[in-house]
């Protein structure tokens, strides 16, 4: 059974999500959650099979689909996937666990299941076309999602979200054929495969127009500044499930691609590229922190805030050394639990009061005080508090670019600080002061299904804020490998000489000559 | 001994996790007990380590991996040295005071129970600052004290000015906390490691200049942490949270951590007394310019607040010349008369019903001996008048200034050294002398808990006896530390100096006394005094805030409505939507292409041809032309 | 003067210019018909002539083919026609737009 | 004069054309029924048809047998030419109308379907079809293209509503133009050349090292306004949409696959040797052409309020899409022409008969066309199954993986990656972006609005089982694609490589 374990894993929900067509409709929440809690136990079953020793990819599946055209269908996962397809698994338990949506149960929880489908099947996949199938057809769930429970604003905001990202990955995807043109060229047969790819070394030229082709459909998708205009939109109309899935997960896809293909495919260019896009992830940082500190929609607040994290995994993807990338893949996780967890929150409120204005909050802290605590905790965890979550990505993140440039993380780490106005700001407004708004005297405090989402986020935040080594050790292994192969394919002198060379031993004698 | 650093260790954490769980619940007087008796516990552990390392021992140990990743790891590692188990005996005995006073304190307070859970939780996150072996785990402490400040800050939440304060603190730390954070990557990447034992080791080898810049920016930490100019605002908005914390953090642990992080990195500060001057020099000027706002202040607590700040810019002196001994070691006297300060202006403000003024006040020592002896007592020390422990501590600053050649800064806090006891005691003197001025504001002041009397009386006997272990502590610390002693070799005129500083200082007193001992009013601003430039720019605090208010957070706030309005909303996604609507706007415009009319569609048709057989003309033309 | 292949191929061309034109301004079907006729037979001129001076039969053929198809769009296009004249009493074209856009 | 020509029976090779004639004599075989008893149900006619197809069907197999054998199968005084693409080509002619036939079977009577002539004509065109691609000489193209063409006019008129006469009228009379243009671009080609025979022209063309190169441009002119006009291409579209509304459902969906494929292959044959010899000036056409179809009709299906309408815009897209393979002019390219008609008919013919069951018999109030986007809001509530399958060929059609029309899109824009037409292939993959805007409107109507009071009776309508059959069948072609189209490249590339292209 772990031969097809990853095949099980993508397909199991979706299998799920077909028979419950049958099932009716008030048994459908528990279904759901039985399919969700199966899933879940899967997954945890595939970390506890996966040797961290290994770095390569491991329970390898595959099975030619196009042979004519490359396209075959490779499965496999290392420690930068794994832990993305656990919390896939992790939040769509939670999620389905912690609904509270009334209308429709039955289509949402199918879409939902669905959903996890793909979600699992791009952290899996390892051909880029399988890639990128997943990748698009986790649009169309999520579209649903926002488009038929949504806000007002619900079709603008869903239509916007699926067009524009659909629109990035068209052109992601001319990048993909290109590079199997390019392998095809070289080696006189098609192949999507992204192994086979990484032996490809590409001339400069190519790695740079390469890259952006594959960047636009990335960075649309992390999203990145100035293409990041969609997120708040289809946070802001999104269901609370909807827009935990979407931070929690389906953003973490861009940055997940970028270690998965821009950095080994294109050592070079990600070198050459290093410094507009750290500038990218410094206005990403600093300026959706600002406009998060502006906005008055508590909802808006987490959904810019989560344009800045972003921004941080990006500076430490591009570190383009061990800890930064290591970092970024770990903040990854991070960002997932604490975003994931405060739209949980915001949506515990909005289902009491149903606004999401912090001007008609004020005052909460006296009235829910289980709820304000663990608002605060996921505060905190998302402000980079030591020992949560957060921190460690963010730590090993700046760390690992500042190897790159000083004055780059040191402008980038005021992320700590903008990070710290806008969040306590927010919960300032929300939590502190007297009770102002009559509606809100009354109002009741978590209850036990909500409890069932957020407690174990909760664990989670502080437990791998503590003890982050069963996770970051095996992600370490595996972007040991990727950077070892970066160094091993740059061309250029300014590559070889940014990117370490990890199978030298005198590791610290390259790391003085950077500076 | 492991098990006592892990029982002073984690004692605080299991005493505030227990509290947690009853955080939301009613007031269980329960938890104050436990927690309380955590704390003991800890301090009897603390008190086991000094007595084990006072024997020549350490104790090092390595609990469990944290980060670990490329070359980089950091283990949870804690240390028992000559001078964290100093740190750790002043955190857990104030800490331990306060927690029995705040039983009494906290008693009519709803949030009893949450109280005492983040008090324990700083208490936890200072252990781990002042034990862990590697900066990493100094900056987990770091804003582990940070965000228990912040709580306790706001710990009355309906307050507006409380947490508007817990926010300005925690954001202000934060700030230093960067350039604390990149003084860490630039350790690391330059040495590869974050322990302190192979840091110092290497530090040696580092080029000057990258020394330099860590020591500049870990202090850059520092200067958050202990509300250092410019970073020193917070500290007397801070004053909002219950008088404990104000006593605990703000006076006796969490704000001293700057200096613990200079003197904790000496081997670094030590290759660089260049920075080691400016930190000296920053230190004086703080010392002068908080006692200067000290000295018209009508908030008792922010009186104590910039008594605090300026006694932190002495610390910092001696600890930029090189002197790190004597600067933990005022660090440890003040913190016992300060945290005896804090809890008897506490007592006042219980007696008062948390007025503060203490121009409404007078009079306080007829109902109020008790307190009225401990922080009589508390202000003589922070005077520094032999043979209490400011004199020890103090004085000998004033020593390393003038045996290290810095005049300027000898004389500057010479000069603040007088400022300090006019201030003392004209607190002292406006609340507990003249005439019963509360009565017209109909309060009736009662004596605190007696036990919370019995509680303080610790502190009040270190305030006193301190002095005399100083050369134990010496003996101690030189262990690590540069063990210079500051001597005016002089005797002349070291007695000159000796006894003209205590001259001064007591002349400042009796001024104190005299100008205000017998007041009888409460002022109304419109005095001549009050009316005057400098009052009003000390009363403003230089204007700092107000600068800063006007020029970093509303432009900040206003700059950040501009960026989501104008820009996020009317650029960049208006442009997105721009492209989407010119596109369809084309298809509305040109749809009339096609109108049904018959005619129209063969002219169409007739149109394309046309066309096409003109290019294929002009092209035939061209290419004839090229060919020819 | 001799007529040259030129020459026909000159008369082919204007009588396809002429039927163009007649397509392009021609308002009542019928006539619209009359036009497309006259661009078929203009070719017809063209390949006739063509295959005669080249001596190849298969633009005759062509032409007769052309002949025949012609004729039969002339019945389905009289068919449609007079239904439509049946329906809407007209035969103008720009009376035929109910599908627009 | 002439010679006797002694002809052997064997040269003559007469199965060339054995699967023409089946379809001509079942429409034969329909009309003699008809003569000797009228009146019969129509459900006899289209088995009749349907089977007649299959024996068609089966010839071409046959024929696809013996190509990959023997190679081309000439026939006819050489003028019959079975190549690869030919016979590939009628295979999907005579599949999709195999797939079309069944949709008669409506449970709603319609006017044209008491005619058995429907049918006859209908295996006419077939016929007509098949010899247009079953040929390079071009009076067998003009003849084939006439014959289908006029069934063509008939059945549209056939519908008997106001507006197919109209859509009749416009068809036939801008067709006639367009056979106009057909034969004086032959004529010119004769003229420079002295055959009709493309390959002949070809080769003379090559002999003469282009010398004619004016008047080969003006023939290719008027050569690509009569294919313009056939493949729907901008400025020769305007027919398009107009016709399409006309038509039923059944038959806009037919017309947006079947014809086309017939075109494609024409300009095939008769553009690609003009591509490959260098004729850069039609390359630049093409590719201006080719990008003017895709994005025009594109922004004009962005603003439709029919979906019927919309989708004959996006059919307009689609083929201007595929007519960039005959621009790229590679095997790869040709493939990737034919593996997307192939998926494209599946999910084309899906959503056009999705249309076809939500047909009823007469406009509702205020409607002022068949199929407004109103009619299907809220379907996902009312009609969760139609709604979904509905929703599959917007998306298939988006182009979003791994439906149908995701594995044509990669394969052509990978093709015009390999062809070096990076732009191209670029603005192919902004078009399907722009295109998923359109599609997506439906989706959300569908999915995201409350359904209209009273339509509910209106949905599924015209439902039958053969109706629900095909779209089930579309909707297994749609969703499992991906299987198809290794074993569909395999082949065609094999049928494409060996016919020369």
């Amino acid at each position: 059974m772990l031969d097809h374990i990853l095949s099980i894993l993508i397909f199991f929900p979706a299998l799920a999500a077909m028979l419950g067509f049958v099932v009716t409709k008030d048994s459908m929440r528990a279904y759901g959650i039985a399919v969700a809690f199966v899933e879940f136990v899967l997954s945890l079953w595939l970390w506890y099979a996966y040797d961290p020793m290994i770095s390569g990819m491991q329970f390898m599946e595959s099975a030619p689909l196009i042979k004519s055209f490359g396209i075959s269908y490779l499965l496999g996962i290392d420690g930068i996937s794994l832990f993305i397809i656990i919390l896939s698994t992790f939040f769509t338990l939670l999620g389905i666990a912690s609904l509270t949506e009334t209308r429709h149960v039955k289509n949402l929880i199918i879409t939902l299941l669905f959903l996890e489908m793909t979600m699992v099947g791009v952290f899996a996949a390892l051909d880029a076309i399988v890639f990128y199938v997943f990748w698009e057809l986790s649009l169309v769930p999520m579209l649903y999602i926002i488009g038929a429970w949504g806000g007002a604003l619900r079709i603008y905001a869903s239509v916007k979200f699926f067009l524009y990202t659909f629109t990035g990955s068209l052109v992601m995807l001319v990048g993909m054929l290109f590079m199997a043109y390019f392998y095809y060229q070289a080696t006189g047969q098609w192949s999507f495969s992204i192994l086979e790819w990484y032996r490809l070394i590409l001339p400069e030229n190519f790695q740079l127009w390469l890259f952006a082709a594959f960047f636009i459909g990335f960075a649309i998708k992390v999203p990145m500044f100035p293409f990041h205009t969609w997120l708040p939109y289809a946070h802001g109309q999104a269901p609370t499930i909807g827009s935990v899935i979407l931070a929690a997960i389906l953003l973490k896809m861009g940055t997940y691609a970028f270690i998965r293909f821009s950095l080994p495919l294109f050592p070079d260019a990600s070198v050459y590229f290093m410094f507009p896009i750290a500038i990218i992830a410094i206005i990403m940082i600093i300026y959706t922190a600002m406009v998060a500190y502006a906005q008055e929609d508590i909802k808006q607040v987490v959904a810019y805030s989560s344009i800045s994290h972003m921004g941080i995994i990006i500076l430490g993807t591009f570190a383009l050394t061990v800890e930064g990338v290591s970092g970024s893949v770990f903040l990854m996780i991070g960002h997932g639990v604490v975003s994931g967890a405060l739209f949980l929150l915001v949506g515990v409120i909005y289902d009491r009061r149903h606004t999401k204005l912090m001007s008609e909050f004020g005052g909460l802290a006296s009235v829910m005080p289980r709820y304000a605590t663990i608002f605060g905790i996921m505060m905190m965890a998302s402000v980079g508090l030591p020992l949560t979550i957060n921190f460690v990505g963010e730590f090993l993140s700046l760390l690992g670019f500042y190897k790159q440039s000083h004055m780059i993380t040191l402008t980038a780490g005021t992320a700590i600080i903008v990070g710290a106005i806008y969040m306590l700001s927010a919960y300032k407004k929300a939590f502190f002061g007297p009770v102002t708004n009559e509606e809100n005297r009354n109002l009741k405090d978590v209850n036990r299904t909500e409890m069932l989402g957020l407690i174990p986020l909760v664990i989670v935040a502080i437990w791998l804020g503590v003890y982050p080594k069963p996770v970051l050790e095996p992600i370490n292994n595996s972007v040991e490998s990727v950077i070892q192969l970066m160094h091993d394919k740059a061309q250029s002198q300014e590559a070889k000489a940014r990117i370490p060379n990890l199978s030298d031993v005198s590791g610290m004698n390259s790391m003085q000559e950077a500076h | 001994m492991e098990l006592y650093l892990y029982i002073a260790l984690f004692a605080p954490l299991v005493g505030s996790l227990f509290s947690a769980l009853f955080g939301a619940s009613a007031k269980t007087s329960l938890t104050g007990y436990v927690a309380s008796g955590l704390l003991f516990t800890s301090f009897i552990s603390s008190v086991l380590l000094l007595n084990y390392v006072l024997g020549g021992h350490t104790v090092h140990v390595e609990m469990m991996t944290w980060m670990a990743t490329g070359n980089l790891y950091i283990p949870f590692g804690f240390v028992v040295d000559q001078v964290s188990v100093v740190m750790m005996m002043v955190v857990t005995i104030v800490s331990t005071v306060v927690h029995v006073y705040s039983i009494g304190y906290m008693d009519h307070d709803k949030g009893f129970n949450r109280f005492f859970s983040w008090l324990s939780a700083f208490v936890f996150s200072m252990m781990v600052l002042v034990m862990s072996d590697n900066f990493a785990g100094l900056f987990i402490g770091w804003e582990g004290v940070g965000l228990c400040s912040w709580g306790l800050i706001g710990f009355w939440y309906h307050k507006e000015s409380a947490t508007w304060a817990a926010n300005e603190a925690f954001i202000m730390n934060r700030i230093a906390d960067l350039g604390m954070l990149i003084g860490i990557f630039m350790l690391y990447w330059n040495v590869g490691s974050l322990q302190y034992d192979v840091v110092f080791a290497e530090i040696g080898n580092l080029p000057v200049v990258i020394t330099t810049w860590i020591g500049i920016f870990l202090f850059i930490g520092a200067m958050g942490k202990s509300a250092q100019f410019p970073l020193h605002t917070w500290l007397a908005d801070a004053m909002e949270g219950p008088t404990p914390v104000s006593a605990l953090i703000h006076a006796a642990t969490m704000v001293t951590a700057g200096v613990y992080l200079v003197v904790r990195a000496n081997p670094i500060y030590d290759l660089i007394p260049n920075v080691g001057i400016f930190i000296a020099s920053l230190g004086a000027f703080v010392a002068l310019f908080a006692a200067s706002m000290a000295l018209v202040n009508r908030d008792m607590k922010r009186i104590i607040a910039y008594s605090t700040l300026s006694q932190l810019g002495y610390m910092f002196v001696a600890a930029g010349l090189g002197a790190y001994w004597v600067a933990l070691f005022h660090l440890m006297a003040h913190a016992f008369f300060k945290a005896l300060l804090f809890l008897g202006a506490g007592n006042v403000m219980h007696a008062m019903h948390d007025e503060l003024d203490p121009f409404k006040m007078g009079g306080l020592r007829k109902v109020m001996k008790g307190t009225f002896v401990m922080m009589t007592l508390a202000s003589v020390a922070l005077a520094g008048i032999y043979p209490f422990a400011g004199f020890f501590s103090k004085d000998l600053i004033l020593e390393v200034g003038f045996v290290e050649h810095h005049y300027v800064i000898y004389t500057v806090l010479l000069l603040t050294a007088g400022l300090t006891a006019f201030y003392s005691f004209r607190l002292v003197a406006l609340i507990f002398h003249g005439e019963e001025r509360y009565k017209l504001f109909g309060i009736h002041p009662h004596e605190a808990y007696k036990f919370m009397l019995v509680a303080m009386s610790p502190l009040l006997v270190l305030a006193i006896i301190a002095g005399s272990f100083k050369m134990t502590y010496f003996q101690l610390v030189m262990n690590l530390l540069p063990a210079t002693q500051y001597h005016v070799h002089n005797q002349t005129i070291f007695w000159i100096m000796t006894i003209g500083t205590q001259l001064f200082v007591i002349g400042a007193i009796l001024f104190a006394y005299k100008k205000y001992s017998n007041w009888n009013s409460v002022p109304d601003g419109t005095s001549k005094m009050e009316k005057s430039f400098g009052y009003k720019l000390l009363w403003n605090q230089y204007y700092i805030p107000k600068f800063y208010e006007e020029v970093f957070s509303r432009p900040y706030l206003e700059l950040s409505k501009v960026a989501w309005k104008e820009i996020d909303l009317k650029i960049v996604d208006a442009t997105v939507d721009m492209i989407a609507n010119a596109i369809y706007k084309t298809g509305e415009n040109t749809r009339d292409i096609q109108n049904g009319n018959l005619s129209t569609m063969l002219r169409w048709m007739v149109f394309g041809l046309v066309v096409l057989l003109a290019l294929a003309v002009a092209f035939t033309v061209g290419y004839n032309a090229v060919g020819a | 003067m001799e007529i040259t292949l030129t020459h026909y191929l000159v008369l082919s061309s204007v009588l396809f210019a002429i039927g163009l034109i007649g397509v392009m301004r021609r308002k009542n079907l019928l006539m619209l018909f009359f036009a497309t006729e006259i661009l078929l037979n203009a070719t017809n001129i063209a390949f006739a002539a063509i295959s005669h001076y080249i001596g190849d039969l298969s633009g005759q053929m062509f032409a007769f083919f052309i002949i025949a198809i012609a004729a039969s769009e002339v019945a389905i296009g009289l068919g449609l026609l007079i239904v439509w004249y049946k329906r809407t009493g007209k035969i103008d074209l720009d009376q035929m737009n109910s599908m627009r856009g | 004069m002439l010679d006797s020509i002694h002809i052997s029976m064997a040269s003559l090779n007469i199965a060339t054309l054995a699967p023409m004639l089946i379809a001509t004599v079942g429409a034969l075989v329909i009309l003699m029924i008809d003569l000797l008893k009228g009146g019969l149900n129509k459900s006899l006619y289209i088995m009749v048809s349907l089977l007649f197809l299959l024996l068609d069907l089966g010839s071409l197999v046959d024929f696809g047998g013996v190509f990959l054998k023997n190679g081309t199968v000439l026939g006819f005084f050489d003028v019959m030419l079975m190549d690869g693409i030919a016979i590939m080509a009628q295979i999907i002619i005579v599949v999709g109308s195999m797939l079309f036939i069944p949709l008669a079977l409506t449970s709603k009577r319609f006017h044209e379907y008491n005619y058995p002539e429907y049918f006859a004509l209908f295996l006419f065109m077939i016929a007509g079809f098949q010899f247009m691609v079953a040929t390079d000489n071009l009076i067998l193209i003009f003849v084939g293209l006439e014959t289908a063409s006029l069934a063509l006019y008939t059945l549209i008129a056939l519908h008997n509503r106001s507006k197919s006469f109209e859509a009749a009228v416009k068809y036939f009379t801008m067709g006639a133009l367009a056979a106009g243009f057909f034969a004086f671009g032959s004529m010119i080609f004769y003229a420079i050349s002295g055959s009709v025979e493309i390959n002949q022209i070809a080769t003379v063309l090559a002999q003469d090292h282009y010398s004619n190169i004016g008047y080969v441009l003006v023939a290719v002119s008027f050569m690509i306004a009569a294919f313009g006009f056939k493949l729907s291409m901008v400025p020769f579209h305007t027919w398009t949409p107009d016709v399409y509304e006309g038509s039923s459902a059944a038959l806009a969906g037919y017309m947006s696959i079947v014809p086309k494929i017939a075109g494609f292959v024409v300009a095939m044959r008769l553009f690609e040797f003009l591509v490959h010899s260098g004729v850069v000036w039609l390359q630049v056409i093409l590719y201006i052409g080719v990008v003017v179809t895709m994005t025009a009709s594109n922004i004009w299906a962005l603003v439709q309020s029919d979906v019927k309408r919309m989708l004959a815009y996006s059919s307009i897209s689609h083929a201007g899409f595929v007519m960039a393979a005959i621009l790229i002019g590679t095997t790869q390219s040709n493939t990737g022409l034919f593996l997307y008609w192939t998926l494209f008919s599946f999910t084309n013919l899906g959503a056009f008969t999705m249309l076809w069951v939500n047909r009823q018999k007469n406009l509702l109030p205020g409607q002022s066309s068949d199929h407004p986007y109103e009619k299907f809001s809220g379907m996902v509530k009312t009609m969760p199954m139609g709604a979904v399958m509905m929703g599959l060929f917007m998306l298939s059609l988006a182009g979003v993986p791994p439906f149908g029309l995701f594995w044509g899109k990669l394969y052509m824009i990978g093709a015009a990656v390999s062809g070096g037409y990076t732009v191209l292939a670029l603005i192919m993959a902004l078009n399907s972006a722009i295109a998923g805007y359109y599609y997506l409107k439906l989706i959300v109507y569908m999915f995201m609005k409350e359904p209209m009071v009273g339509y509910e009776k209106f949905y599924f309508m015209n439902a039958s089982h053969s109706l629900k059959t095909i779209i089930g069948i579309a909707v297994v072609g749609t969703i499992f694609s991906v299987l198809a189209v290794n074993p569909l490249l395999v082949v065609i590339t094999q049928f494409v490589y060996n016919s020369g292209y």
